[in-house]
């Protein structure tokens, strides 16, 4: 008689992996459709409005393309954090204090285009440093959990822009509604609707992933993430490379607001992140410390907000799309976690 | 009613909402687990309380039947993060989209009407007499005496003073030591998320049931990251968990109240106060005090399933 | 512009975009009800689209591409999207625009928002005569025009009455917050305001005025039951017969852009007074109110900005437009 | 400390208390025990013998209900047992102290003893708890402070908090992975002491060691675990080192004998490589750790530093490898003044160190064993030019560190913590002795290692000093550094007792220096 057991491996094979989270979606999605019949809906013709909307038009994919800048950039500056041990929940501030910045830049800075561009993307790197500034001071030196303080500025980031965009920068007389005047420079378009930023944000992950696996101070990184006591051993600078991890992190997400103002808003606004800089730790989770995974867990990301937009138009409400949304990251975490076991067979 | 007065009614009032969600936050980390589902229990605890007391208008009977909900996401979410040991940060922020679109949906026919009952203040004789702060909390419906005054020191005491808080410590600790000591650390583990998400649900039922009371889509407005955020401010520990939710509750009063009294300050910033207050407060002390640092530190294992034979 | 053409009733695809959800028992849902009186005029309609709590951001352009993608002839954003919105109007010439709070047009894009500071004025007047205190309570969303034509417009009424009455507003920064505008009421009235307005989408400083015994005026719908005896009226809106009008346009090829203010009366108007307001109170701000469709408008010269600088000259009379952009405190209101 | 035992019996008609039958537990890739068949008898201690990752701790962790076999059956007192979590297994009186340390560190002593433990007041203040404790260190004559954080302790004192928890507990069946690694000769004579009264009364003992003098000692039968299978169980009586060692390893292993200089191997030096000057230094609690240590190591001489774990030998150990600043005093290397403590700088310049917890200092547990044997030379090439890291280099280097150390490993890219603790105690003694070209900081160095490996350890580390290295042995164990060092250092609360000569050395002299006395005329030798 064969007698199977589960068995638990360190790393999941990349297949059964790949294989769990397919599963895991589809789980998702038929539990969701159940649903969806039993209130009288039809899920596959929902399903195959998602797909041809999705898809079947550079309508559709331009919208991914252009939905999947943040949600890389934003995913990218929380795995950052992750590599030296550190969680980033303030992606969302430095989202908004990097477009602040630039667009401080943009509209009071007189520069060619060209040029405004490139101090733009500075600023905006700047402003998502800065803004991370005093959780790493303060983790850094008084061992003060950056989790909560980099959460709580996210609220004086939001707050922050939203006095600049109806008060202090407002367009007097113009067509915005609460938001600043429109920023000259614009940053190129080169298919659609998409941006150069798509391409800029893909080229900082796979630099990124480079750095941390063809650096000396990628080693020295991912050392002392794993485990700072042996980071001290082998005389590795932790508080250096912690302060510069985390300034890191937040000028990546500084530059997603840069490009979200620069290149598909044009103004800066409340509201405007759209929570990226939360849905940039899903995709994190997701993407599970790679910085290039980050990339597909951004348009697998991107993929699942759009559909909840096309399923909106179909009648759908944003609850139910919200809840359809938590039933698949949900699964997909569970997913993740069975990819690890095997069955093995073995003669009794 | 004078400002002050005016000031800490309404800041135990509000505060009592984060206090709450804060305090089963601290029960759901103290056991190893980060719950970050908080925003979306609270939604549904609130919708349930609503729901319930429509049907029944017993203000308790809604804070109870709310308290059971919570109970049952936080199984489902032990299920997850506890039996198959997925990712809690996923997991939790899933919870938060499901729990908010679920009350949502079940809101809809609920909106727009207001709460048919709610829990009144009962002036506690005596000492509600006492200037200021008496009148304060002391005239306050019976809930607010729960959450700043059985449930902090219960859990207290049942933390730090007990067997069993020492056992459910160790598993928050170190759960493969808590194991081999004969600590059943998933039963535990899965108890305490358990009663943490039913006190998350709870402050959503309190929120509608005696500061706002209906139920709107956007009533929880972000309030259960604030808890969360609150417990790593309060050193995962009872009793300054509420006082931190108070306190968070006070300064936000106090940002109104300096609108309301024409300070010179852009609204927003006045807004920005108790984010920067609650950074400040962090901060400092543990800048000042060094022995702030052991106090205010994270249970060794919090975020870590435990498996028994994964080295 | 030349109108577009006529589309048939049974192909045309009507889209309707809110910013909050229907159940707001406000704003929105003030929309919807706009929405079922095109339902019910048009039955044959081919389809409806309506999509709620649709983001201020980059997501409103994704939401209204895709009407546009479901075949949408004619789009109603019902909180204005600027740009976002624009970006689609621009490549989609065929398909009629409307945006609500909106203040372009284009050759498929016109506006429509409501002359609320009429009513307001007249609810003003209600609160000169109920406040004692004279100190007037204002939960605001975010220091925008809507807001200081609100502001402004109440807080002149009240002082035809009350020369002396002042307006403090604490600004929340949302448009939906329970909690925020509960604790602001309290601070209002704890800080001795007896009179409570504010333009929030839902009813919580109403529930803080009952509890507190003073009196609390609205937006949007009829909130009563929240506080029966608080509840003075509310600034009332209806956009029913806009949205049947514009589709039955769209529909017989005779929509063109167009820009429109409802007047009150057609639209916006004050609610049915609150059972506790004394009649002799309704009958005066009731006279104000039909001096005003009279064709009278209380907003004339000379008014001062909060710092005392002269911002309308006597005699001058502040226009349509000039209303519904302002962006200045008249003195008196204080904390915008 | 030999006392003569008779040999053992198996008491005739008895029913063992406890029997295993058919073990087998699989880890991906690696058989742990397969066919395990051992018999545990009531006043029995049976050792368990078996080279590094035999299995032996897999083999116990099942009998404690933290594994579940994979095939199988446990019987105690004649009753099949279904154990599936430890609190069964304590149930059915069975008592484990791990090998890798069971304890809660933000927790203090008193309260390590008393987690899940039945018998703990229900009402648990901090001062009942360690009353309670205080007075079962007093039992059990196992010193412990109670009020002491984990972290606090040394790895010996953290040893004996866990041999107290277990023993407080009345187990029936007691089982010591490893428990004498960290104890002080006297002290393993109490415990043996404390064993032998434990199984008097119908107890019994599972006994794990790689100290085969001691296994002969305190055992009365011995079972022998090889690749996970159990390849036999000898009357202790009948055993003698060699046939152990051959047992284990299915060689014939040969002691090298260590002290001897061979030909051509490089002289003391003149002058010292390194000198400690009144150095000063806090531990992490912030309190004194080393007071006025003077210490000069020499080219070509091994270093011994007695003394019991705990008296500032982890502080001594980070001083001379700059993982820890001093708070006084110099540290001269070739004659200059050292400046601000910095590791890496001392690596370059020739030290090593192999620390004394290794896997929580040492390693990055979770990371690639590649990452973590590089981790020394990860700096210069091959590995890194030009800030550039090369993955294909450090693999390489891996592997050859790999090679030379004698661990087969299947897959370079799986975290370290997988490996067995002595394979990671091999790799990291390995990489330390690349570069310790002037002095070599050995903290524990054979802790946890069979003989096989321990031999082949001390062999390297003699020839590491034969090439002209400086070295400091760190041991608890008298017979190691008798066997090694030129001179002993006796370390006693982070002070230096004495030094004494390896010529004319005085073992009652040590044991008094360790306990902190200088021998005074007439006094009789104490432990
Ligand atoms: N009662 C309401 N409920 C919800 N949203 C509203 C309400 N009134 C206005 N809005 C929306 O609020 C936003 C700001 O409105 P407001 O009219 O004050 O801005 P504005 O003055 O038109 O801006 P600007 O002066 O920059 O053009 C707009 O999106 C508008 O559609
Ligand atoms: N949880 C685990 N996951 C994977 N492999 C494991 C696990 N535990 C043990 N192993 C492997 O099983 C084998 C037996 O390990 P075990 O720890 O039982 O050896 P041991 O005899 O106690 O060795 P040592 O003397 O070094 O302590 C080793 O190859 C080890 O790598
Ligand atoms: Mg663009
Ligand atoms: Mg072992």
């Amino acid at each position: 008689m064969a007698n199977l057991r589960l068995q638990r491996l360190p790393s999941a094979q990349p297949s059964t992996a790949l294989g769990a989270r397919i599963a895991a979606i589809a789980l998702a999605l038929v539990v969701s459709g159940l649903i969806l019949a039993a209130t009288g809906r039809n899920p596959l013709e929902l399903g195959a409005q998602v797909v041809s909307s999705s898809f079947g038009s550079s309508f559709g994919m331009e919208d991914l393309g252009l939905l999947v800048i943040p949600l890389i950039l934003t995913g990218l500056s929380v795995t950052v954090a992750q590599q030296i041990g550190a969680w980033n929940i303030g992606a969302e501030g430095q989202f908004y204090a990097g477009a602040f910045a630039a667009t401080a830049v943009g509209l009071f800075v007189p520069l060619p285009d060209g040029l405004s561009l490139v101090a733009m993307f500075l600023a905006g790197a700047f402003g998502g440093l800065v803004w991370i500034l005093v959780p790493t001071l303060a983790r850094a030196y008084a061992n003060v959990n950056e989790l909560i303080t980099t959460l709580l500025l996210n609220f004086v980031a939001i707050l922050l822009v939203y006095y600049v965009s109806t008060d202090l920068w407002r367009e007097r007389g113009g067509i915005a509604n609460s938001a600043t005047p429109r920023i000259p420079a614009e940053m190129p378009e080169f298919w659609g609707l998409v941006h150069w930023g798509l391409p800029i944000a893909v080229v900082m992950c796979v630099a990124m992933a480079a750095l941390l696996t063809f650096s000396r101070w990628g080693y020295e990184v991912r050392l002392i993430g794993s485990n700072p006591s042996a980071g001290k051993y082998a005389g590795i600078a932790a508080r250096r490379h912690l302060i510069t991890v985390m300034l890191l992190s937040g000028a990546i997400a500084g530059v997603a607001g840069m490009l979200e103002i620069a290149g598909t808003v044009h103004r800066l606004q409340g509201g405007i992140s759209n929570s990226y800089g939360y849905l940039g730790i899903m995709v994190a989770v997701l993407a599970r410390g790679s910085s290039v995974g980050v990339i597909f867990a951004g348009a697998l990301m991107a993929f699942i907000l759009n559909s909840g937009i096309i399923l909106q138009t179909q009648g759908l409400t944003t609850s139910t799309v919200l809840a359809i949304t938590g039933l698949i990251l949900f699964l997909t975490a569970i997913g993740d976690e069975l990819s690890h076991y095997r069955i093995v067979r073995d003669k009794a | 009613m004078d400002l002050l007065t005016g000031l800490f009614t309404t800041a135990f009032l509000a505060g009592g909402v984060l206090a709450l969600a804060a305090l089963g936050e601290v029960l759901a980390e103290r056991v190893g687990v980060v719950n970050l589902g908080a925003e979306g229990l609270m939604a549904m605890g609130a919708v349930t309380a609503v729901a319930t007391v429509t049907a029944f208008p017993s203000p308790l009977l809604g804070f109870l039947a709310a308290l059971v909900v919570g109970a049952l996401f936080g199984c489902v979410f032990a299920i997850a993060t506890v039996t198959i040991r997925a990712n809690q940060v996923l997991c939790g922020l899933a919870l938060t989209l499901i729990g908010t679109g679920l009350a949502q949906t079940i809101g809809k026919s609920y909106s727009g009407m207001p709460v048919p009952v709610t829990f009144e203040g009962v002036a506690v004789p005596l000492l509600s007499s006492i200037p200021v702060f008496g009148q304060a909390f002391f005239s306050q419906n019976i809930l607010v005496y729960l959450i700043y005054i059985v449930l902090p020191f219960g859990f207290s005491y049942l933390m730090f003073k007990t067997r069993h808080g020492l056992n459910l410590r160790a598993v928050g600790e170190n759960p493969a030591a808590a194991d081999a000591a004969g600590i059943p650390v998933n039963l535990i583990r899965f108890g305490y998320v358990a009663a943490g998400s039913a006190l998350a649900a709870g402050a959503g039922a309190y929120l509608v049931l005696a500061f706002v009371p209906a139920w709107s889509d956007g009533v929880v407005a972000g309030r259960g990251w604030i808890a969360v955020a609150l417990v790593i401010f309060a050193g995962y520990r009872p009793v300054p968990a509420v006082l931190s939710g108070l306190l968070f509750g006070f300064i936000t009063a106090l940002g109104f109240v300096g609108q309301a009294r024409g300070w010179p300050i852009a609204p927003p910033f006045l807004s920005m106060l108790p984010y920067l207050g609650t950074i400040a407060f962090i901060i400092v002390p543990v800048i000042a005090w060094q022995r702030m640092r052991r106090l205010m530190a994270a249970p060794a294992a919090l975020g870590e399933p435990y498996y028994r034979s994964v080295r | 512009a030349a109108p577009l053409a006529a589309v048939k009733e049974e192909d045309a695809v009507i889209g309707f975009g809110h910013v909050g959800p229907i159940t707001d028992e406000g704003w929105t849902w003030s929309h919807h009800q706009g929405l079922l009186a095109v339902k019910e005029k048009f039955p044959k309609l081919k389809k409806i689209l309506e999509v709620e709590n649709i983001p201020y951001s980059a997501d409103a352009t994704r939401t209204y591409r895709q009407f546009v993608a479901e075949g949408a002839n004619m789009i109603f954003d019902t909180s204005s999207n600027g740009d976002f919105l624009h970006e689609v109007v621009r490549r989609a010439p065929d398909v009629a625009f409307m945006e609500c709070n909106g203040h372009v047009t284009m050759d498929n894009l016109g506006w429509y928002y409501l002359a609320h500071w009429y009513p307001t004025y007249v609810l003003g007047v209600a609160a000169g005569h109920l406040s004692k205190t004279g100190k007037l309570g204002y939960v605001a969303s975010f220091p925008v025009a809507s807001v200081y034509a609100s502001t402004n417009a109440f807080l002149m009424g009240a002082r035809t009455v009350n020369p002396n009455a002042t307006l403090q507003t604490i600004v929340i920064n949302s448009w939906f917050d329970p909690q925020a505008a509960t604790q602001a009421g309290t601070a209002l009235i704890d800080n001795g305001c007896d009179f409570l307005f504010g333009i929030m989408d839902e009813a919580g400083y109403l529930q803080v005025a009952e509890k507190r015994g003073v009196w609390a005026a609205m937006w949007n719908t009829d909130i009563r039951r929240y506080g029966p005896n608080s509840y003075v009226s509310s600034i009332i809106i209806d956009f029913k017969d806009f949205y049947v009008e514009q589709v039955r346009k769209r529909l017989a090829g005779e929509w063109a852009p167009s820009e429109n203010l409802f007047e009150m009366g057609k639209g916006v108007d004050r609610d049915v007074w609150g059972e506790k307001v004394p009649a002799e109170v309704g009958k005066a701000a009731d006279e104000v109110r039909a001096k005003i469709m009279g064709g009278w408008s209380p907003f004339e010269g000379e008014l001062k900005d909060a710092k005392g600088n002269v911002k309308v000259a006597k005699g001058q009379r502040m226009t349509e437009l000039e209303l519904y952009n302002w962006d200045w405190s008249v003195e008196g209101v204080t904390g915008l | 400390m030999t006392e003569q035992r008779s040999k053992y019996v198996v008491p005739p008609g008895t029913a063992p208390l406890v029997q295993l039958k058919g073990i087998a537990k699989y880890f991906p890739g690696v058989i742990a025990n397969q066919d395990v068949d051992i018999e545990v008898m009531p006043g029995e201690i049976h050792a368990l013998l078996g080279e590094n990752g035999a299995g032996k701790s897999t083999l116990m962790n099942i009998l404690t209900g933290i594994y579940q076999p994979d095939a199988g059956e446990i019987i105690i007192d004649g009753y099949a047992q279904q154990f599936s979590s430890p609190v069964q297994a304590i149930a059915a009186g069975i008592g484990m102290v791990h090998q890798h340390f069971k304890l809660v560190n933000a927790f203090t002593v008193a309260e390590n003893i008393h987690l899940g433990w039945s018998e703990t007041p229900r009402r648990a203040s901090a001062a009942v708890l360690e009353a309670r404790t205080a007075a079962l260190a007093e039992k059990y004559n196992l010193q412990v402070r109670p009020s002491s954080r984990i972290t606090e302790l040394s790895t010996g004192e953290q040893q004996r908090v866990e041999i107290l928890r277990v023993l407080a507990r009345q187990a029936r069946v007691l089982i010591l992975d490893e428990p004498t690694a960290v104890l002080t000769p006297a002290e393993a004579r109490e415990l043996f002491k404390a064993l032998r009264e434990f199984v008097a009364s119908g107890n019994a003992v599972i006994f794990i060691s790689h100290k085969l003098d001691e296994v002969l000692e305190i055992s009365d039968r011995i079972s022998i675990l090889r690749g996970g299978r159990k390849i036999g169980t000898e009357f202790s009586a009948d055993c003698t080192p060699a046939k152990l060692a051959r047992l284990m390893v299915g060689r014939d292993i040969v002691l090298a004998d260590m002290r001897g200089r061979p030909e051509g191997a490089s002289p003391i030096s003149e002058k010292p490589v390194m000198s400690l000057q009144n150095v000063f230094a806090l531990n992490d609690a912030g309190g004194e750790a080393l007071a006025g240590i003077n210490l000069d190591i020499r080219a070509g001489e091994i270093v011994g530093i007695a003394g019991v774990a705990g008296n500032g030998q982890r502080e001594l150990s980070q001083v001379l490898t700059g993982t820890r600043g001093v708070s006084a005093g110099t540290i001269l290397l070739d004659g200059q003044p050292i400046g601000k403590a910095n590791a890496a700088e001392f690596v370059d310049r020739g030290i090593g160190h192999i620390p004394e917890d290794r896997l929580h200092s040492g390693l990055a547990p979770g990371l690639s064993i590649t990452v973590n044997a590089v981790m020394r030379e990860y700096r210069k090439p091959p590995v890194t030019s030009g800030g550039l890291y090369k993955p294909r280099a450090a693999h390489a280097l891996a592997r050859e560190i790999a090679s030379v150390a004698e661990v087969a490993i299947p897959d370079f890219g799986m975290p370290i913590r997988n490996l067995s603790g002595g394979n990671q105690q091999r790799l990291v003694a390995r990489r330390e002795m690349r570069v310790a070209s002037k002095i070599l900081v050995a903290a524990y160095p054979s802790r946890g290692l069979d003989v096989g490996a321990i031999n082949t350890m001390l062999r390297y580390i003699v020839e590491l000093r034969n090439a002209g290295a400086g070295i400091v042995l760190i041991s608890e164990e008298l017979e190691e550094l008798l066997n090694l060092s030129d001179r002993i250092a006796v370390l006693y609360e982070g002070k230096i007792m004495g030094i004494v000569e390896n010529d004319n050395v005085d073992i009652e002299e040590i044991g008094l220096l360790m306990g902190g006395r200088v021998r005074q005329s007439g006094e009789a030798a104490n432990g």
